[in-house]
């Protein structure tokens, strides 16, 4: 076996990445965090690309407090989409987050279909953005209130109006609160979805122990972290096998061993979301990590990887 | 201190190297001299066990209680999983630690200093009541517990001209810290106003905005909300202001009382 | 206040229950465990009602291993429904179940919506079932091989069936794999249902650390354990707050203060799976538990507690 | 032993009396007399670290490799978080133990005993030496490990005759356990035949199903597979044997090499 140093490096469609990992949209800020953290992050970003929390159209303020609450090897969250709204988003962050030095994938919701489009057409004139996720999981205004991304149409009516709307690397993050989440990635594919983000939080809830009331203001909220991974697992190698478009993985990721495997399950690159809280500076840790991991198991890239679990034994 | 002028943060991996009971608290000390000697009264860090265990998850908000030129300490009531495991640290664990964190409270006043803590609350008025004590300033603390066990923590300010009440009376006076409140809060004539600095549950914190409110002096509150990130990624801690929601992490953990909206 | 000790004891439907802890169908085999275990089982029961691992018409052998996959805070399986056939059940089991000091709820499931009529019918003659429980996440044969509980009309049908053929009290079993389960929850009580268990396992999957090939040798499974609770008792609200019929809680109850929490989520009754694993003479302890948590904070019965959460505040 | 007449198993939390490595193995024993008296070779436990943490979640099968009157020794090899916690136990941690489970292997067979064991598979071959000489069988070990770290086990099989491969060569001979077995199962007229029992991985049970066959000498091997309950309950650990699946727990985990089908 030639030894040479494993290649991270990955294209995710378009886009270039120096290794796979990247981060889930709303678990880190890096404008807050490198005012906060003496490590600077804008030159030692940890991220093969960065994705904002999501905006919509209109600021929103977000949910009832509490909004956040641990469960066993998990975290609960009803922020409610808390962001200043696209406008000041395009005014005052794109404006700074141009200096890191690696792509923007913006990540865009609404209450109403049409707002995916119209979100797309204001990101398209911004050349800092290299990619549009479109986060159907935001409540439907038009119907019940439920996420229009649990419904197959409506989310391929909301990517079939941000297709019209910009010719970015467009993406479409999948909820698992459903049935079917491949009939799902199909409709968003079928409508125009350049690549897949799987998935988003799981529903859930929890009850404070003392009052035995629902903790979260909100009620009811999205898990995350290590304890959704096999959720997150599964549907990563169910959306890849059955769809030609790549990919990000993401859902309870915290080790280097955990990207090995959301590769090996077909995922082109990865995303970090609830661990970069329980350390801002894990991520940087985990491309080192994999690097080490293939190393010692004589995986020369990580292209050769993706989707190995699939490839008959 | 100045919500927009940060004191870098950073992570570190801290030695415990003292773990005793204070009544049904635990006092925790650790070797973490960057951040003893950054850290401001009523700033915080996040804390967890070092180590890959995922239960819990993530760390947990805790004021620094006091620092001193290489550790810091901490006062730890444990009410859940993760408070709990840090009050189990025993002197050779290690914690994952970073800070600090947050605004603290805003020192720069010359009046008499009122502060009033309830239960867990008393932990940042230790550091806090020393460093006004440095800076030549009358401290004078109402620290109110639900029983004896809580109370046991006035100990830690030995030093000060300390009101402790009880809700059971097991412990000092009987009754709320509301009540010997008012009495501390008069304006002499010609001399500095006293201001209040207070941390504890949100009802007794509303019943001092409210008194310092009709007394005409200035409370600066401590609020404690949930955490997952300590460093305004998540959007999780938030807290009602005149307005709009601000993050505690970021724009707190210490707000002026006049602010908050309940 | 008056300090009487905490009334454990409650009813679900026609079934009295000493108190409200029960097991998960699959994952306490009680004429196996007596054989091994010194405890005497059939005096010391731990449960309040006994429900057996499903079984269907025919035999089956159930999936190729390996089928278990212990991930954070949960438990992969891919069982297969494996069981020796409702015949060899009647037969063989229930004669030495009857010595139970505790009421038989029957776990039945098939592959066609017609089974569980047949399966209702059988058990229907058979004195000692004082219930019997659809387990509606067995895979279809008649449609895709999807779960027929994954879909309201079926669901419904299958209810439908088997209430024709049986006046014992009727409990479906829902899955948590679906966009609504409200709905199917609907679908199962308009069909003449008395009673829903909520939930069924969470679909995910796991990859061998060092293959990196799917662990399971069916590729995917059912995930269990304290990760799923938050879905659990998020299931268990809202289907306890939509409908009018008795819920059964399960999901993740390891502790007895998870009990106290599905009990307030809007459970009656309230089943102990993957935690016997862990130890399988917890559930022993939890009733204990629940009352001695139930003294110290003043509840007054089991009766009481239910739907808690869900009063305003 | 007869699968249908079990020793009444029992849950204990037991104290970590010693805890030594063992090349890249780890020896933990606790005192465990009830499971100690009890013991018969080849059985099992289910075992993890007492306590509520919820990570990990289940105990995990471990041979019994050793018992005395009030200890039970394990030898374990770290291979995920399960096992690393449990390699990881110090003098007095607290174990969580059920058992003993499972069928032992049928000692009552009169002819010269062969010993075999792959890697971690080594483990219950010790308390297994340890009896058949107790009743006067002769015993003879053939044990193999990828290389000198695992092969270091071999130490505790210091009283037998002992075969040492390697696969790498680092220790003892390079090769497998399948080259010298053939050479020990020969049947010597007028004599018991010899017997095979053999714990390992699946590649090297196969082989030594196949050559014992092959020699027309019973073997009696011990397999793992993934267990959750470990008394039968949840299905979880079936094995293939001819014409159905059986539970590894209950009808297992030794089973003759015969009935196994791969
Ligand atoms: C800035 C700040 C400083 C703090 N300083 C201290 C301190 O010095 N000493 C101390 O003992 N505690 C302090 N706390 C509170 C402490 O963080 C919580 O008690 C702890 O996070 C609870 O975690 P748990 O796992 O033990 O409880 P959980 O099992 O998560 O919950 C148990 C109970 O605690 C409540 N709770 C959970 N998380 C929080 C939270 N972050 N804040 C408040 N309540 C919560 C829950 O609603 C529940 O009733 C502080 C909190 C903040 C935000
Ligand atoms: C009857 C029996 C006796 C055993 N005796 C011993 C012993 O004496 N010493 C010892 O070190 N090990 C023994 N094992 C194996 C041991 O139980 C597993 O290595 C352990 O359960 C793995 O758990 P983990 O959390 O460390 O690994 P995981 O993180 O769960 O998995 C790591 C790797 O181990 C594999 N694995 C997981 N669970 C098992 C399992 N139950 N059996 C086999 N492989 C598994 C996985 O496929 C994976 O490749 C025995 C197993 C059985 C069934
Ligand atoms: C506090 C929090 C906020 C989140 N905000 C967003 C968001 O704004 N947009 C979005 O698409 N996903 C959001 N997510 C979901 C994550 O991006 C990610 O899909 C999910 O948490 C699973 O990954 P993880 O287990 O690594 O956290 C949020 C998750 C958390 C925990
Ligand atoms: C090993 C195993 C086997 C199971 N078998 C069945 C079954 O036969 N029928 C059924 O309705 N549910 C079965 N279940 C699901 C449980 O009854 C229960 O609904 C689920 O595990 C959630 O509860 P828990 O988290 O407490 O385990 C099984 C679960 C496990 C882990
Ligand atoms: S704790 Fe995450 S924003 Fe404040
Ligand atoms: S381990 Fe559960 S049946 Fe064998």
């Amino acid at each position: 076996m030639v030894k040479m140093p494993p290649e991270l490096a990955v294209s995710l469609g378009p886009l270039k990445l120096a290794h796979p990992i990247i981060n889930a949209s709303g678990t880190f800020d890096v404008l807050e965090a490198d005012k906060i953290l003496e490590a600077d992050l804008f030159h030692d970003f940890p991220f093969a690309a960065y994705v904002p929390k999501t905006v919509t159209l209109e600021p929103r303020e977000g949910n009832t407090p509490p909004r956040l609450y641990e469960t066993p090897a998990g975290l609960l969250n009803s922020i409610g989409l808390a962001n200043k709204g696209i406008e000041s988003f395009i005014a005052e962050d794109l404006p700074r987050l141009r200096e890191l030095p690696a792509p923007i994938i913006a990540s865009v919701a609404g209450g109403r279909t049409e707002d995916y489009g119209r979100c797309c057409r204001l990101l398209d004139a911004q050349e800092e953005v290299a990619a549009v996720e479109l986060n159907v999981s935001c409540p439907n205004v038009e119907t019940d209130g439920r996420a229009l991304g649990s419904d197959p149409q409506q989310t391929a009516r909301a990517a079939a109006l941000a297709r019209q709307e910009t010719s970015k690397f467009l993406i479409v993050k999948l909820s698992p609160n459903v049935t079917d989440i491949v009939a799902v990635a199909r409709a968003a594919a079928g409508a125009g979805a350049d690549c897949l983000s799987v998935i988003n939080t799981v529903h859930g809830m929890a009850l404070d122990p003392w009052s035995l009331k629902p903790v979260l203001g909100h009620t009811t909220g999205g898990l995350s972290g290590p304890a959704i991974k096999p959720v997150a697992l599964r549907a990563v190698y169910l959306v890849s096998r059955e769809l030609d478009i790549p990919v990000i993985g993401m859902g309870g990721v915290t080790t280097s061993q955990d990207v090995l495997e959301f590769l090996a399950a077909g995922a082109t690159a990865v995303a970090v979301g609830t661990a970069n809280f329980r350390d801002p500076l894990a991520a940087a840790r985990l491309a080192l990590g994999l690097k080490e991991l293939m190393v010692e198991r004589g995986i020369g890239s990580v292209a050769g990887l993706i989707g190995r679990a699939q490839a008959p034994p | 201190m100045d919500a927009e002028n940060f004191i870098p943060a950073s992570l570190y991996v801290c030695p415990v190297v003292a773990s005793r009971p204070v009544g049904a608290y635990r006092q925790v000390a650790f070797v973490a001299p960057e951040i003893a000697a950054l850290a401001h009264p009523g700033q915080f860090i996040m804390v967890r066990r070092a180590g890959p265990a995922l239960d819990p998850l993530l760390p947990r908000p805790m004021c620094i209680s006091d620092a001193d030129s290489d550790l810091v300490k901490i006062l730890v009531e444990p009410v859940g999983k993760g408070s709990a495991k840090l009050a189990a640290s025993q002197v050779g664990d290690r914690l994952s630690v970073m800070g600090p964190l947050g605004t603290g409270f805003d020192l720069e006043g010359e009046g008499p200093a009122v502060l009033v803590g309830g239960g867990i609350g008393v932990s940042p008025l230790v550091l806090t009541a020393g460093t006004l004590a440095e800076r030549g300033r009358a401290v004078r603390c109402i620290l109110g517990f639900r029983a004896r066990q809580q109370a046991v923590a006035a100990e830690l300010f030995r030093d000060f001209d300390v009101d402790v009440l009880t809700e059971d009376g097991s412990m000092g006076r009987t009754g709320l810290v509301n009540e010997p409140l008012p009495g501390c809060l008069a304006i002499e004539p010609g001399q500095p106003a006293p201001e209040v600095f207070a941390c504890g549950p949100d009802g007794m914190l509303w019943e001092v905005a409210r008194i310092s409110r009709e007394c005409g002096v200035r409370a600066q509150v401590s609020v404690a909300t949930h955490m997952a990130c300590g460093i305004g990624s998540c959007q999780g801690c938030v807290i009602r202001t005149k307005g709009s929601y601000r993050k505690a992490c970021t724009s707190g953990p210490v707000f002026e009382a006049g602010e908050l909206e309940w």
